[in-house]
């Protein structure tokens, strides 16, 4: 009787790979010397991109025969398998690491953050975010979930001087807890329900006319709040702009993208492998979500001043905008080669939402916070093309690939793919309002844009000072990555998990 | 041959028209344009000379349907009406070089008289019935710029907007019986639509004449469409001359003598042509007997004669028609030019301001009485003759010969001609009276540049008629010659007694009370300035408040609300996790609860 | 043993919990219902993998997993209600205002603990 | 060819961002003019005889997943709206190059001024659906800026009323054309209309040609949905209101003869009636509007509103004689109002202002070549045969006296008649508006002013417009012959 | 009734009723009290269901460890011993209301789903820690090597988090 597992240790090396430099950076911080705190942040880079390299080896492995590469497995469901999908988004989660790691750079030094701490935490949740896009069974999503939660509470509570930034994270935490712990009640009644955990195996179940229906919908309804908590969708939102306003400029960053696109990877696992035969049940619920989300985010954006709050509103929106292709999935059920083009249309705007979004995050990092705000508010921006135009630019290049506006073709296209996915599911209706949305949302974003360029007074953002080289390259990545995707969007476009039996 | 030598006649003053308007300034005053229609004059003589019927064709453009033709199309009609038009025009050209000395703006009003020209000769020879229109709205357009000569007065300017937007309109009912004709034989040119008026069905007939006569009437200035020829008289006196008495207005008859038997296959349009004609030929000629002013006492006895000429087409007199039209263009045109001597010599057009030019104007006041004769219908001018071949074709037609309008409309045409003759005398005699007996006056005869012309028109006007009585169907006929000379000596007697009764008195003081009414035919002008006017810019200024308010604010509107909207989804933000959880929880029960129910 | 009935307690406790969370003022006492809450999944779980005879124990091995969750919840849970208490001197949940959504900057620019700490 | 065509003004922008100020505008007449040549030169080796069939044609592979291929190819319907656009963008660099109007930041200006060329170019070049979507866009955003950036006092509210208002029609517009792409899984546009609508339920033909059309209908402007195009225009500057009434609005009718009615027969037969209701009214409603408008920059934009509607009738009669009068009623209001515009320019740059009573009257007297340029174009503009917005109206009323089968002929007389009306009413706020500007005496207060008549630099810029529109409209050859057997191909179904 | 459901149901009351107090006391420690009464019961719940390491477990960490932690917190932030007045917030109406829904919901549901089915413990091996521990070990050492990582970093954000050592260094460090 074999006790180990044979464990396939490069499938697993990214997250694990991590997690070793945050320990690394943890030890480290507690003998080096207090002067020599740049150089944690630097073995923290340093660690992702080892990551990132192993994420490209395992993609030269896996890519060409397009064959998962699963471990920890249990006959032929493997709970940890790396496939097309999973290498797809740890590389956008290695990429939005780096790029928040080097946001945090000046932010830990100005604010007065514990550099150790600060990294360890961040790392391991990036670590946890890594596993979720392996994941391939209830367990691990549901841990990975809470190793990418539990140390983001601590992050937002970092800026300890100020009482928002506690409130902000106590606000989180109980949310998140709640919302795990109706998560974990779902789970119990799909484990209840189809008698595993691995997803394959539930979809095979769900197929079954045997197992109690109503007891697996309700489970798999109930799962999906974990995650609609997770990627801030309407009615899970009330946390979001609280949270991304009390917490550090990075954490904002990092819950906008990498903790969100991990709340993506873990529903799009559930409900395609998963839950797949479930469309009929959940397809109606997320386009709901995704119709509230949208105009609920679009609209209260609208009112926005405060620079961090717009864009946490904007990301609950662009939630909506995600969510809705997996919504038209109900107009399908069982035809699992077109619910994997609309998966592929989630994940794809999700890869070209993470890039967009950490271009603009990182100006907000380089402005930093006036009088309690963090990214200041939008007037503080008026006449920034002037004293800095290469950052103004890349602002509203930006801006307008979030609006889906060319210039910004990488937004058009990622807005393209997710009409196509709503319209081949039937959905008119939401596609009709998506056009809509795009023009409120354009509405906010051009507020911003346009206040880049307006002739104001320019000392007030003479004020900011020389661009730091960490935010010129955060800047530099985020919009070389967008751009590359203006290009050539089939990089991201067409991914979807390898559907199971 | 003919065909070759008809398209420089209209091209020549189309020529003379592109150099004079951008290099007018240079060249010595209306050189290029009298050279111009003189070219056209000499070349349209030629090709009536050889009066063969001939047409050329070139195709302009395709247009997937049917395809837009260019050519000239000569017929004995089209000819003669050419060579008036030309030499009416070549006299106004001389005419205006003296009318128009020092004006800084001749050269390019000589350039418009050329083009307008052009114009009226591509209506007059075109092959096809969109040429046609082209050359039916260019000459609509430089009427407007002409009448508009001096536009810093703004009677001047507002009558040419008047002008053109009535004849527009007229022009729009026209178009849209050239589309009906064209569609229903397949082809624009003039040959094949009169070929296909046979093939075509009662109705498209019936419906093409009615939008003809709506054309007709709107350029011909004929009852309803009338009350811009009056008011036109702003523009200059020899554009007056050629264009509201010889050649544009006159284009209306010369349309429906082309297009003749359309209307003989319609003869309900007939009917209502004729009985707009006798409505305009009397409310005009008492206008004319009423009006104050020498050239509105003009303008209304051309829209008079012009209804002549409608009622001689209505019942049939097509030939009668054209003679009275190349006279009437003669004498009208003369005493247009006439009027314009005296009131440069005057300084004013009021008959009141005129009087006792006997001696001052000999010339003019012998040229003048010509006219008048002519106008009035005293033989043996030529105004006598073809007045006489309209009696006896409206004579015919009430006898029942023709049967071609129903014999009451015939009657009623008949007995209008007459009335129309005797007041038409009458009126003449009284101009005549006004402007050159009673007190003497102070004036200078006009120039020599100004009385050639004169002269030039004075021939065809006393003469013309004698030279055609070569041609047998232009004998007079003794009856009707005999009534229409009794009721115009019965006219002009009743004024000349009336004027030895108390000399130096306005004879129109007969009229007494009645006379505002008449001199302002009927006050349809301010008619048609208090209804039509007044409730279109009052439509307009609605829809910019309409625009303002409802269209732009509903857009603007939505904005807003979205903005509001969001401010009120904004309150549920208030910072109590409390809150955030029950949303959350709340959220999760209806959805569970949905799941339960629906699955 | 019939499983509805462990699987009705667990329903119920767990609605126990849902009242505590949305009911309670005091922090700590949210965090004690969040427990229950996860107390009647830990139940479902364990009655379902007794029912299935799942042979991976899968059951169990997460209820295990979500105990040590729930453990490293409060720890951090308390960390921070801590860290509320101490920059606002009480954890009455409802009486968080200070992140509300409006226009003016808010009232208190966030009080730091050092001026607190002067102040006592 | 139709590369170069696009590459030529997408450098041009990029390069003029790193050139010194001064020497901006002199570059932005190089490229614009290179890329004239380039159109023209197409237009000279183009085979007339197969103008139904796209030539210069380039096909390559871009984003294969939402089948978005570069498929360039001009033809018969293009061909004209290529060649114009080009001009017209020469024709505004020079303006902006002339000596005595350099404006500010003149880098930027030009440099979006080439982007919008590229977006219009491109637009009438792409045969791929979504390629035409995308350079439909990118028109939107360098036009709002020259709007808000260059514009009047109220240019922030209205550039954003243009843009929100604009994207809102290409988002609908989005979804027509996915829908298209759901039920023909392809984008190709020759195979589409070669198609002919085979294949696509009665229901989703018209659901298709209700959201394209509608989604274009913002950009034509249809009548309803016009409210942005008179603020936009009277607050651009003068540059930005000649592309936009010359090229912009051309976008959304091409779109509908090049899409929406050869790829969705069906749906044009149902909604064909609506379309020319819809555009007669905007003829009426816009002269009405214009009688009574005191500001002489709106006065033309809503004019603007006029001539689409007689665009709009001859494409609701679906027939080739009205797809034709469309094109070229496209064409001669691109010249025509491009003219007018570059007009009240020099007269907003003279007088200061474009209020009709500040000017007062006498220009005539005050600049008469100026004012003889404007009487022009007015003349023009009410469609006097000889000139070119003749052929286009007329060509519209006649298609509309037998419309093609299927629809409603009385329908069809009694928008007609109102368009007849129209051109009654069309020349009434024309004559009227000359009466108050350009006839009259001049008011005291400009007496004393001393300001040029119109300049050598103006010519330049002027004169091509002045001898197209008399070349257009004498010999309309030049356009129809060009278009019409590209439409017989196109409504015969390719 | 079977006797292990003799036996579980009057656990199972007890587990209810303590839960209940634990939400509507008025005194802050007596929930804490009320909380270990019904962890304890619902460990019993799990020794009657054959997960003997669970229950142990629960006993251990749950009523050792999270209790503790609970009222070292209730002591840290100064609460009052006695009865203190606003331990409920505004909304007890609409949580009233919440609560209701939710366990009507899933009392049905989870009726409605297993009312027939019942469970036999067999030789009640299935819950010792030997079957557990092996199963753990073959099959979910990911999610338990995830554990470790998690309760390192709950343990670090704890510790930074109350640290008041490192303040910030300049006092407008934040503000700038």
């Amino acid at each position: 009787m074999q006790t180990i597992q044979s464990v396939d240790y490069l499938a697993v090396a990214p997250p694990l790979m991590l997690a070793l430099t945050a320990v690394g950076v943890l030890v480290a911080d507690a003998f080096l010397p207090a002067r020599r705190s740049p150089w944690i942040g630097g073995a923290a880079l340093t660690g992702v991109l080892l990551a990132l390299a192993a994420d490209l080896v395992l993609a030269v492995g896996v890519l060409p025969q397009d064959r998962p590469r699963g471990t920890f497995c249990v006959g032929a469901s493997c709970s940890y398998s790396v496939d097309r999908f999973t290498l797809l988004f740890q590389a956008v989660l290695l990429v939005a690491g780096t790029v928040v790691l080097l946001l945090a750079n000046g932010e830990v030094r100005r604010a007065g953050l514990p550099a150790g701490e600060f990294h360890f935490l961040l790392l391991t949740a990036l670590a946890g975010a890594l596993t979720i896009a392996a994941g391939r069974d209830l367990v691990i999503l549901v841990v990975g979930l809470e190793v990418v939660s539990l140390p983001v509470f601590a992050l937002v509570a970092l800026r300890r001087y100020d009482g928002r930034s506690a409130e902000a994270g106590l606000t989180m935490f109980l949310v998140s807890v709640t919302s795990t712990a109706v998560m974990l009640f779902g789970v119990s009644l799909v484990y209840g329900a189809t008698g595993s955990m691995l997803l394959d195996t539930i979809s095979a179940a769900l197929r079954r006319p045997g197992t109690p229906h109503t007891v697996a919908a309700t489970g798999v309804v109930l799962v999906l709040v974990g995650f609609g908590f997770k990627v801030s969708a309407v009615p899970f939102h009330f946390w979001a702009p609280d949270t991304y306003q009390g917490a550090p400029i990075a954490v904002a960053a990092f819950l906008s993208v990498v903790s969100k696109a991990a709340g993506f990877a873990g529903l799009v696992l559930v409900l395609t492998v998963g839950f797949g035969s479930y469309a009929g049940v959940w397809g109606p619920l997320v386009a709901v979500l995704a119709a509230a989300s949208m105009t609920v985010g679009n609209l209260v954006a609208l009112r926005q001043r405060a620079a961090i709050r717009l864009l946490a509103w904007s990301s609950i929106a662009q939630a909506g905008y995600m969510l809705a292709p997996l919504g038209a999935a109900a107009g399908l059920v069982g035809e699992p080669r077109v619910l994997g083009v609309l998966a592929a249309a989630t994940v794809g705007y999700v890869a070209i939402y993470a890039v967009m979004n950490l271009g603009v995050f990182a100006v907000l990092s380089f402005v930093g916070w006036i009088d309690g705000l963090g990214g200041g508010r939008l007037d503080d921006y008026r006449g920034m093309a002037r004293s800095h135009p290469a950052l103004a630019l890349a602002l509203a290049f930006c801006l307008a690939c979030l609006a889906g506006l060319p210039p910004g073709l990488a937004g058009l296209f990622a807005k393209i793919v997710v009409f196509r996915g709503v319209l081949t599911g039937g959905y008119g209706w939401l596609a009709v309002l998506m056009a809509v949305n795009t023009v409120l949302g354009l509405a906010y974003y051009l507020a911003w844009a346009s206040r880049l360029f307006a002739p104001g007074p320019s000392e007030s953002t003479a004020a900011f000072g020389p661009v730091p080289r960490h935010v010129a390259i955060a800047v530099g990545l985020a919009v070389a990555g967008t751009a590359l995707m203006s290009v050539l969007p089939q990089l991201v476009l067409g991914v979807a998990p390898t559907l199971g039996g | 041959m003919t065909a070759a030598l008809a398209v420089p006649v209209v091209l020549a003053p189309f020529l003379a028209a592109a150099v004079g308007l951008p290099l007018g300034r240079r060249l010595p005053p209306g050189i290029v344009a009298i050279a111009g229609t003189a070219v056209s004059a000499v070349l349209a003589i030629a090709v009536a000379v050889s009066s063969r019927p001939a047409e050329t064709l070139a195709r302009l453009t395709p247009t997937g349907g049917i395809a837009v033709t260019v050519g000239v199309r000569v017929g004995g009609l089209s000819a003669t009406v050419a060579v008036m038009v030309t030499l009416v025009a070549l006299a106004v050209q001389v005419y205006s070089v003296g009318y128009l000395r020092g004006d800084p703006r001749y050269p390019s009003y000589a350039a418009l008289v050329s083009l307008f020209t052009a114009a009226m000769l591509t209506v007059v020879l075109s092959a096809d019935l969109l040429l046609t229109y082209a050359g039916w709205e260019v000459m609509g357009v430089c009427s407007y710029f002409l009448i508009g000569h001096h536009w810093e007065r703004p009677a001047a300017s507002s009558a040419a907007v008047k002008s053109f937007l009535m004849t527009r309109f007229g022009d729009v009912g026209f178009l849209f019986g050239v589309f009906v004709l064209g569609t229903a034989a397949g082809s624009f040119r003039i040959t094949d639509v009169l070929a296909a008026v046979p093939t075509m069905s009662h109705t498209t007939v019936l419906a093409a004449a009615l939008l003809m006569v709506v054309g007709v009437v709107g350029k011909s200035a004929q009852f309803p469409l009338h009350s811009w020829l009056p008011d036109a008289m702003a523009g200059p006196a020899p554009v007056s001359a050629l264009i509201h008495a010889a050649t544009m207005v006159a284009a209306g008859v010369y349309l429906v003598a082309l297009l003749f038997p359309v209307f003989l296959a319609a003869p309900l349009a007939l009917d209502v042509l004729a009985v707009l004609a006798v409505v305009s030929m009397l409310g005009a000629a008492l206008a004319a007997f009423a009006s104050a002013d020498l050239k509105r006492v003009l303008a209304y006895s051309t829209i008079s004669q012009l209804s002549l000429m409608f009622a001689a087409l209505a019942v049939g007199g097509r030939t009668a028609a054209i003679a009275h039209l190349v006279s009437h263009a003669a004498f009208k045109a003369l005493l247009f030019l006439c009027a314009g001597a005296v009131i440069t010599a005057v300084g004013g057009g009021l008959l009141t301001d005129l009087g006792g030019l006997r001696r001052a104007m000999p010339v003019t006041f012998a040229t003048m009485t010509v006219g008048f004769a002519a106008l009035a219908g005293f033989p043996p001018t030529s105004g006598f003759f073809s007045k006489d071949l309209v009696v006896a074709a409206a004579g015919h037609a009430a006898s029942g010969e023709a049967a071609l309008v129903t014999v009451a409309v015939a009657w009623l045409v008949a007995v209008a001609v007459l009335l129309t003759a005797g007041v038409t005398a009458a009126y003449a005699t009284r101009a005549w009276l006004l402007t050159f007996f009673g007190t003497e006056r102070p004036a200078r005869e006009a120039g020599p540049v100004l009385t050639g012309p004169l002269l030039a028109l004075a021939a065809p006007a006393l003469l013309l008629g004698l030279a055609a009585l070569r041609w047998p169907e232009l004998r007079p006929e003794w009856g009707s010659a005999l009534a229409s000379v009794a009721v115009v000596v019965l006219g002009a007697g009743v004024v000349l007694a009336r004027w030895r009764a108390a000399p130096g008195r306005d004879p129109a003081d007969l009229l007494g009370r009645a006379r505002p009414l008449l001199a302002s035919a009927w006050h349809t002008d301010d008619l048609y300035e208090r209804t039509v006017a007044r409730a279109v810019t009052g439509l307009a200024e609605r829809v910019v408040a309409v625009d303002d308010r409802v269209v732009g604010r509903a857009v603007t509107g939505s904005g807003r609300n979205a903005g509001r909207l969001g401010g009120l989804i904004r309150l549920s933000q208030n910072g109590n996790p409390q809150l955030y959880l029950t949303g959350l929880l709340a959220g999760v029960l209806l959805i569970a609860v949905g799941v339960v129910v629906l699955a | 043993m019939h499983v509805v009935y462990p699987v009705v307690l667990a329903a119920l406790l767990f609605s126990v919990g849902v009242y505590g969370v949305l009911a309670r003022r005091n922090a700590i006492l949210v965090l004690m219902s969040v427990e229950l809450m996860l107390n009647a999944v830990n139940l479902n779980l364990v009655t379902f993998d007794a029912w299935l005879k799942d042979t991976l124990a899968s059951g169990q091995a997460l209820t295990l997993f979500v105990i040590a969750i729930a453990a490293a919840e409060v720890g951090l849970g308390l960390a921070i209600v801590l860290l509320v208490f101490r920059n606002r001197s009480s954890i009455a949940v409802d009486q968080l205002r200070d992140l509300a959504d409006r226009d003016a900057p808010s009232a208190v620019p966030g009080e730091t603990v050092a001026e607190r700490e002067a102040a006592r | 060819m139709t590369v170069l065509l696009l590459v030529l003004p997408l450098l041009g922008c990029l390069a003029v961002l790193g050139l010194p100020p001064k020497r901006a505008a002199a570059f932005g007449v190089a490229v614009t003019s290179a890329t004239l040549a380039t159109a023209l030169l197409m237009a000279a080796t183009f085979d007339y005889h197969r103008s139904g069939f796209a030539q210069f044609s380039v096909n390559a592979p871009w984003i294969p997943l939402i089948d978005l291929r570069i498929h360039l190819g001009v033809d018969g319907i293009s061909l004209p709206l290529v060649v114009l656009t080009a001009l017209l963008c020469a024709l505004c660099a020079g303006y902006l190059a002339r000596p005595s109007g350099q404006p500010e930041r003149p880098r930027a200006l030009v440099a979006l001024l080439l982007l919008t060329e590229v977006g219009m170019l491109g637009t009438f070049v792409a045969l791929n659906l979504l390629l035409f979507f995308v350079f439909f866009e990118v028109v939107l955003v360098p036009m709002y800026a020259v709007i808000a950036g260059w514009g009047g006092q109220r240019r922030a509210a209205a550039a954003r009323q243009f843009i929100l208002y604009t994207l809102l029609g290409s988002g609908v517009l989005l979804v027509g054309l996915l829908l298209l792409y759901s039920r023909t899984s392809t984008m190709d546009m020759v195979v589409l209309v070669g198609r002919a609508g085979t294949g696509l339920s009665h229901g989703v033909q018209v659901l298709g040609f209700l959201l394209i059309a509608g989604g274009l209908a913002v950009k034509v402007p249809v009548w309803p949905l016009h409210s942005w195009l008179p603020d936009a225009h009277t607050q651009a500057p003068t540059v930005g209101s000649v592309l936009l009434a010359g090229v912009l609005l051309k976008m959304g009718t091409y779109g509908m003869v090049r899409i929406a009615v050869p790829m969705l027969p069906e749906g044009a037969v149902a909604l064909a009636p609506a379309l020319g209701a819809l555009g007669v009214a905007g003829i009426v409603y816009a002269a009405l509007a214009c009688l009574a408008q005191r500001d002489l920059k709106r006065l033309i934009a809503f004019s603007s509103v006029g001539h689409m509607g007689f665009v709009l009738l001859g494409i609701a009669t679906l027939t080739p004689v009205g797809i034709n009068a469309a094109l070229l009623g496209n064409i001669a209001h691109g010249l025509i109002t491009g003219l007018l515009f570059f007009l009240v320019g020099g007269i907003a740059q003279r007088y200061g202002s474009t209020d009709i009573d500040r000017i007062g009257g006498g220009l005539l007297a005050k600049a008469p070549r100026l004012g003889s340029l404007l009487v022009f174009a007015a003349v023009a503009s009410l469609g006097l045969p000889g000139l070119a917005g003749f052929w286009g109206e007329m060509l519209a009323m006649l298609s509309a006296f037998r419309p093609a089968g299927g629809l409603n002929p009385a329908l069809y007389l009694v928008f007609l008649a109102v368009a007849g009306l129209g051109t009654v009413l069309t020349a009434a706020y024309f004559l009227v508006m000359l009466r108050r500007v350009a006839q009259g005496v001049v008011p005291p207060r400009w007496t004393a002013e001393r300001f040029g008549d119109v300049t050598a630099r103006e010519w330049v810029a002027w004169t091509p417009l002045l001898v197209l529109v008399l070349a257009i409209g004498l010999w309309p050859r030049i356009v129809l012959g060009v278009t019409d057997g590209a439409v017989r191909v196109l409504l015969r179904g390719g | 009734m079977t006797g292990a459901e003799l036996v579980f149901v009057p656990l199972g009351a007890v587990a209810l009723g303590s839960s209940v107090l634990v939400v509507t006391t008025d005194q802050l420690v007596r929930a804490a009290l009320w909380l270990v009464v019904a962890l304890g019961a619902l460990a019993g719940c799990f020794l009657l269901l054959a997960a003997e390491l669970v229950a142990w477990v629960q006993v251990l960490i749950y009523v050792g460890a999270v209790v503790v932690l609970l009222l070292f917190g209730i002591m840290l932030t100064r609460a009052p011993i006695g009865r203190s007045v606003d331990l409920d917030s505004g909304n007890r109406v609409a949580a009233l209301v919440v609560a209701l829904g939710t366990a009507g919901t899933l009392v049905t549901v989870v009726v409605g789903g297993f009312r027939t089915a019942s469970i036999d413990l067999g030789d009640g091996s299935a819950g010792s820690a030997g079957t557990v521990g092996a199963g753990l070990f073959r099959y979910w050492v990911l999610p338990f090597e995830l554990l470790s990582v998690l309760l390192l970093a709950a343990l670090v954000g704890a510790i930074v988090l109350s640290r008041r050592d490192i303040g910030p260094r300049a006092r407008d460090g934040g503000e700038d």
